[in-house]
């Protein structure tokens, strides 16, 4: 089990009601932490339309997590 | 040369004055407006929201990959977030180049780049109350992206 | 949605102010700089002489042409004319648009046309004191047209 | 014979030494009168690098020319 910084914006900070939690999870990747919160706080967005960044960077899809790790889900973006 | 999130009012004046260049002959500027619909919808103000550390390391990325591609002599991006009203400006883009060709094709690139791929979202919210999160419906097409979706 | 000449310096902020409308949402804009150099020659000041009855005629019909051809809102360009020191505004083009796609490309046909067809003429002064009529060179290439040279 | 006028602008007007003269002329056309003048007056820039208002309206190479016409040659632009 390790503890990572979430980070949460637009629909998601909506949805979770929250804009940044720390937690606790068996999760490995970012893949499987956003499933575990998705299921957790129905989170209307699929995997499929939802980047990650670790530590403030873009990574893949299913990036290893380390304890410590700040990460954010990135919904599809829409400046401009 | 920079790209910046401000949760202040954008002044274009100064930030082209900024660009000034002796060397330049064409100064081309995009500016992203609060207009008042949205895909036929009556739209009231917008809330622009940005990831902030990764929007502008992403943006900076964008501005590097304009001056590599295109001959211009320098470069600027500005988004507001928070609360906006019609007519408000959202966005402001400059580019400075020796000639005109270069400095419409960069300007061009950097907003079509800063649209797909720097982290601000966009809430519509609309004349009779409602609201929308932009692109974040949950039917509809996928987002583009480059360092793929999670699932 | 005007083309003017103008004996005094342009202010952009106001001309684009002009411009501002709920609909639009995007805004974009060319200035055209003198700029230190030209072919790689030094450049001290510039000075524009402009026909102006007919430069005036002939640039609102480009901004029509614009109009017609492209999805735009608002067109306008000015062109300044006398005597210019470096890093001065020398003509201003702005468009807005729902969409940017249609503002890039409506501003660049308006500065493509009107520097091949409207009648202003450029003098380069030199750093060394010289001058020349820019096009006006007696060998090298023709001048497109569109009402056909006069031999 | 007619009478016509003539407004010179950029190097014509500098070779010319004028902005403007009424004249009279027995040149029939745009390009007849301009072969005059440039002969007077050596004008360096050939016909062909020349275009021609008549009455502030852009004409064809061989337009006629009327009692009256304010007529402008118009060497190669280079606005902006």
């Amino acid at each position: 089990m390790i503890t990572v910084h979430v980070q949460y914006f637009a629909i998601l900070r909506e949805q979770r009601g929250l804009t940044q939690e720390k937690l606790a999870t068996d999760a490995a990747t970012t893949a499987a932490l956003y499933a575990e919160l998705r299921a957790r706080h129905q989170f209307t967005l699929p995997a499929d339309r939802i980047r990650a960044a670790v530590n403030d960077e873009l990574v893949a899809a299913a990036a290893p997590l380390a304890d410590g790790d700040r990460i954010v889900f990135i919904p599809p973006v829409a400046g401009g | 040369m920079s790209f910046r999130i401000s949760g202040e009012s954008l002044d274009p004046a100064a930030l082209q004055r900024a660009l000034a260049d002796r060397r330049a002959g064409a100064c081309v500027s995009f500016e992203g407006w609060v207009r008042d619909r949205n895909d036929g919808q009556p739209v009231a103000s917008l809330e622009y929201e940005a990831y902030a550390p990764l929007a502008e390391k992403e943006g900076a990325r964008i501005l590097a990959e304009a001056r590599e591609k295109f001959a211009v002599l320098g470069t600027a991006c500005v988004h507001r977030v928070g609360h906006l009203q019609l007519g408000e400006l959202a966005v402001w883009v400059g580019v400075t180049a020796e000639h005109r060709g270069a400095a419409f094709d960069a300007c061009r690139y950097i907003i079509d780049e800063a649209k797909a791929r720097v982290p601000i979202w966009k809430k519509e919210h609309y004349a009779g109350g409602a609201s929308a999160w932009i692109n974040c419906a949950t039917r509809g097409d996928h987002a583009p992206d480059t360092a793929g979706p999670i699932g």
